[in-house]
């Protein structure tokens, strides 16, 4: 009952080496980290409680005894001053990484980050170029609260002049990041506090994954998932849940929001003729809004033969109470529900 | 107190443009079993909390006050019950000190419906309006310009209330911090902004952050009276935050203190104590402010030993009922999470 | 060749007083501005060169001759602190409208009202509101360049507990403004630059304009238009045009994008079968994508005859010249020529 | 200069932690004619600018800094042509006295492709790399942090490059303000704050917005020194930049200087000078930093009528030039306003 033939998909071929070994999602960062500040001298990480206390989850570890404090620089908690020290930087010629604790506290740089490093570039006709990364772990989960568990990639994604990527497995988290090094852009990563335990085969050495390139985790006839960050393994989790019950799911990881792939997610919406769109972040204008207006508008219209379908966090901000917490956001059953409601019914 | 590093030195001192230190609160039994009760309550019910979520009975995060217990005692008993505060993710000590209620803290914590949030909030978040605690805050110095515009609100509103602005020293890096003292000392608003000094904003010094003499020589750049003050001394704090308020009510602006003290406990549950030392720690163990006041109280001859006791026994079985209430209580509901967004 | 029959939708009938005087956009903020200081001695307003200057583009003009430098009251340069205080005054019992310059500003502000602002409610359980009004021109055209010219209310549409206002026509901008300021909740207000200077017929005395309630601006039976701030004007022109064509175009303008009324969206777009959302934003992720999704999600998807279509800002920060700041955002034009193309084509 | 508001006065203070100033400049005559040049082409860049504008051919809005030649002259003249500069929206002064070609200028707020941004970016956001300026920017206080960025990355590459932060006393109210120099105080970098006091930020009296007795003083919150300086005076400007510049270069750290100086035209088109008296305006215009400086060049004999005339004629005739061929060249393109969002 599916139109199955167009399963001619990418499945993405990453670039680099080859040989992996297991690590986390924590450690691939700082795998790339140490990589990228051993291959090339002008690049250096700031951000606050980065060196000897290493990290407040603990992702650069160790590295300050590896690299230095110079390069792995301690600052005082001020988010606007160390993105915006970062695009000094990064005008003149180095390739500063800025850490930020909670992604939350982006909401105190976006000067900087939207008015200052995404338009520069363009502004001055193409004069400067911003080669400034922005890492910062978004997700709920951990019982923080509101003020530390958001997931805002949204905001970013609606900025020209940025690039964003959000890793859901380890070698994403390496593979994008040193993307994200190399590229001449702002680049906002957000990576995802629940994901930084969990362990994954990672590409040894210089091991790139190229932005604006999704990945199908997995192919199945009956309907499509795409999903971003945490919510890639919830869906793929709930796809072999499905499968139990005979429902076979593609999933798409978009892995970068922006630029996005929407060619590879609107052949996969045609191939099943429905979509389950899944994302962390509250429903409304979350990254999925996009998705779903990319989808609409686009030539899977015709191929569609259910409406599209959208699971997100509900509108609210995130509650501290676990079962509220949980509550708030796509679990795994959901996913699984949200996915039978679309087949069986449409 | 025989270290000379001006960070860790306790002297009063007013810096800014600010008068002579007017006030000397020197405590009558009274007062001395309050402030002890108080300080006893704030470092019992931080105790719990470690055991609880050392257990795995608590959820989330925490950020423990213990060793800072002079501070908010010593500030929130020079204010009126309707007088207001902002507060911190260390926040327990000033919700206390300024009056709330241990069982709905507790409940808070551990995800009750009866908590002072609903379970909403968590111990970020805990404000309680019936004492004028404007609440707890999850981001560094997001309370800064918030007290300036209780502060602001009293003032049109002609009431003489005042508001106690408590951060940490980390919180004297961020924007939020300098754009609330520059509105408040422009409009010479009745707040205080207390710097629990404590050393540390989470693993950085204080000391090389902010090449000062003394943190407080911050307020010479707002046209402000800064004070340092030994922030274990519950009446050393007392006195200058009465000269502070006392300024405030009057129509003279701002005053920014810098209360000098110690968190014995990691940043949170994640910190492995690498960038301070243990000797830096047993130091500051030794000036323990509840000792030291105990010691005072006791060789002034203000209270008994058994006086001590009393209180020790009765906040025991404050925190034990409040515990076990708390525990009793309904988990927060999921009812109407999404209803509660909005006020009507 | 239209199912015309559901054109049942609410004209939406304003509240208060009928009577109606002509004045600009700019002179009808002052209205409600005034006319809510006189009535509710909470209310006061706090920004920039709001006092003696008369605010940047003149909105409050001799407001503060007519109520004092305590409730006009000017500040320093320092959007987080004086949004922050507007938190503070709003949690103690006052009703604070603060102005920010430039849309563009509220970047330095994000953590007051993103992570103070619109969780406060929610975070504590409900025990405090936070009656805040944040105004803030957005829009290009007056050649003010990248960081000056955005429409950022995607950002806030996208913060659970924030109410976000986009009026489009003097009455509105009174009436909405009233309504937020009555409002226990913080609320946003986008205003136009563009649009100050526009005259129309304004309610006189204490009217204000629901929030929630879309307006259905015209009803025609081809297609319906979607359209927010300075492009419900053009959508309107447009429309004048499209029917010189034999195309008949209804405009819907949401007037409130949060909370939005969804109902009468969908139900104008079901009415036509082809829908064209019209923003000055950047495409991605405006909130279009929203409107987008949330159509592709109703029960609209089986009555729809064409893919959705958006027309919006190009993924560009807004350059300085005036042809390219033209071309940056959608203008009559575009909007005949994106109209026709979706009656013609499907 | 009889006027003794501090806010006015002009005076050279270091109220800091640095030392006392050490270099007088004292101009010989190609140092008196260059100066006088740059003040010159500020000036009538800025007149003409305003005419195009006045008529019309101009799009958009603008700041003119007539009245304020001498900060960024003097200034500029202590620095090499590799430092670096940060501007402001007010920044055509900074621009043209680091070195920037006046034709690009004129072509960019012509919005043409010849422009220094291809008519992208326009008055508010000139940039010129090849002469270290890295831009204006439309934000106030925007280019704090990115100057202590540069500074940082002039030391981690190894050069002893220093930056110039140029700003307005109005930008002093902004977070961003507070970041950048505390990252700069902590890291002790290479850059010099200089803030452009021209007694408003817009409408507000920064007398008003900072109860302090000058400007300067807001060093003393950070551990740099702060210096004041008569900004209406290219010499005394360069003096204090020299010696800010000599700390910099010698790894001693930030210097914050108050430059006083008055802007003669409205903040930009939309005022209405509301906020401040026609005396106020006249006093300031009897400064004039042009004439005063040339008066004073003609004083010491550094320089005859003939050569200042000269210097004019080869002005008018410059920018003549530039408005001629900036306004023959192509308009700004819509080809690749896509493709140039990001760069490849
Ligand atoms: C804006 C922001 N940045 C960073 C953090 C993470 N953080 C939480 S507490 C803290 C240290 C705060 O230090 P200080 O103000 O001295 O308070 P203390 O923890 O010592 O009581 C940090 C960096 C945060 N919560 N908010
Ligand atoms: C963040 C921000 N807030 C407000 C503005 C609007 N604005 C532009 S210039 C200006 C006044 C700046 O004053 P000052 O720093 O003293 O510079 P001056 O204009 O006097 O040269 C204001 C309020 C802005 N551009 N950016
Ligand atoms: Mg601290
Ligand atoms: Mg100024």
């Amino acid at each position: 009952m599916s139109d199955h033939g167009a399963a001619t998909g990418t499945e993405v071929r990453v670039t680099g080496a080859t040989e992996t070994t297991v690590m986390t999602y924590a450690e691939a960062i700082r795998d790339a980290l140490t990589t990228a500040m051993r291959r090339d001298e002008r690049v250096f990480l700031m951000g606050e409680d980065v060196g000897r206390y290493g990290g407040a989850f603990g992702v650069t570890g160790d590295l300050v005894d590896r690299i230095g404090p110079d390069r792995v620089r301690d600052t005082t908690i001020s988010e606007l001053g160390i993105v915006g020290a970062g695009v000094g930087a990064a005008v003149t010629g180095m390739r500063p990484i800025v850490e930020i604790q909670f992604s939350d506290f982006t909401a105190q740089a976006m000067d900087q980050i939207a008015n200052q490093a995404a338009k520069i570039h363009f502004m001055l006709g193409g004069a400067m170029q911003v080669p400034l990364v922005i890492r910062a772990p978004g997700g709920s989960g951990t019982g923080a609260a509101a003020q530390h568990s958001q997931s805002l990639e949204a905001w970013f994604a609606h900025v020209p002049g940025l690039k964003v990527l959000m890793p859901a497995t380890a070698d994403d988290a390496k593979g994008l990041l040193l993307s994200a090094i190399e590229d001449p852009n702002p680049v906002v990563v957000i990576e995802h506090k629940l994901l930084y335990k969990t362990p994954g085969q990672v590409r040894t050495g210089y091991a790139t994954t190229p932005i604006g390139v999704a990945s199908v985790r997995r192919r199945g006839a009956d309907l499509t998932i795409v999903a971003t960050g945490v919510e890639v393994s919830r869906s793929l989790e709930a796809a072999e849940r499905l499968a139990a019950d005979g429902i076979q799911a593609t999933v798409v990881d978009p892995r970068t929001l922006k630029p996005l792939d929407s060619e590879t997610i609107v052949r996969e919406v045609i191939s099943t003729g429905r979509v389950l769109l899944v994302q962390e972040a509250v429903k409304t204008l979350g990254f999925m809004s996009e998705v779903a207006a990319v989808i609409a508008e686009s030539e899977a219209f015709v191929h569609l033969r259910a409406p599209v379908a959208r699971l997100a966090g509900l509108d609210i901000p995130i509650p501290y109470a676990p079962q509220l917490e949980r509550a708030a956001v796509p679990q795994v059953e959901d996913i699984v529900a949200a996915a039978t409601r679309l087949v069986r019914e449409w | 107190m025989d270290n000379d590093d001006p960070q860790q030195f306790s002297v009063r001192t007013d810096t800014g443009a600010g008068g002579e230190p007017m006030t000397e609160v020197r405590y009558d039994r009274a007062s001395a079993l309050d402030a002890f009760t108080t300080m006893w309550r704030i470092r019992r019910f931080e105790e719990a909390v470690e055991d609880l979520y050392g257990r795995g009975l608590m959820h989330g995060t925490m950020h423990l006050s213990i060793g800072q217990e002079a501070v908010p005692t010593g500030a929130c008993r020079a204010l009126r019950p309707d007088d207001y505060i902002t507060s911190t993710h260390r926040g327990h000590g000033h919700c206390i000190a300024k009056g709330a209620d241990l069982e709905r803290m507790m409940a808070e914590l551990l995800a009750k419906e009866t908590g002072y949030c609903r379970g909403r909030g968590g111990s970020m978040h805990i404000a309680d309006t019936a004492t004028g605690n404007l609440g707890a805050n999850g981001i560094v110095a997001g309370g800064v310009p918030i007290a300036t515009g209780a502060a602001l609100s009293s003032r049109m509103r002609g009431t003489d209330q005042v508001t106690v602005c408590f951060h940490g020293d980390g919180a004297l890096g961020e924007g939020a911090w300098h754009e609330g003292v520059i509105l408040a000392a422009m409009w010479k608003l009745p707040v205080i902004f207390l710097c629990e000094n404590n050393l540390y904003g989470m693993s950085m010094s204080s000391a090389k952050a902010f090449p000062l003499e003394q943190l407080s020589d911050r307020a010479r750049g707002y046209g402000i009276p800064g004070v340092t003050v030994d922030g274990n001394d519950p009446e050393a704090v007392e006195s200058v935050t009465t000269d502070a308020v006392a300024r405030a009510r009057a129509g003279e602006g701002p005053t920014f203190i810098v209360a000098q003290t110690y968190r014995w406990r990691g940043h949170s549950k994640s910190d492995k104590n690498l960038y301070r030392t243990r000797d830096e720690i047993e130091d500051w163990r030794q000036r323990d402010p509840i000792e030291r006041f105990e010691h005072s109280i006791l060789e002034r001859g203000l209270v008994g030993r058994a006086d001590l006791d009393q209180v020790r026994a009765g906040v025991r079985d404050e925190l034990r009922g409040a515990v076990q209430r708390a525990n009793a209580a309904p988990d927060a509901s999921a009812a109407d999470l999404l209803s509660g967004v909005y006020a009507r």
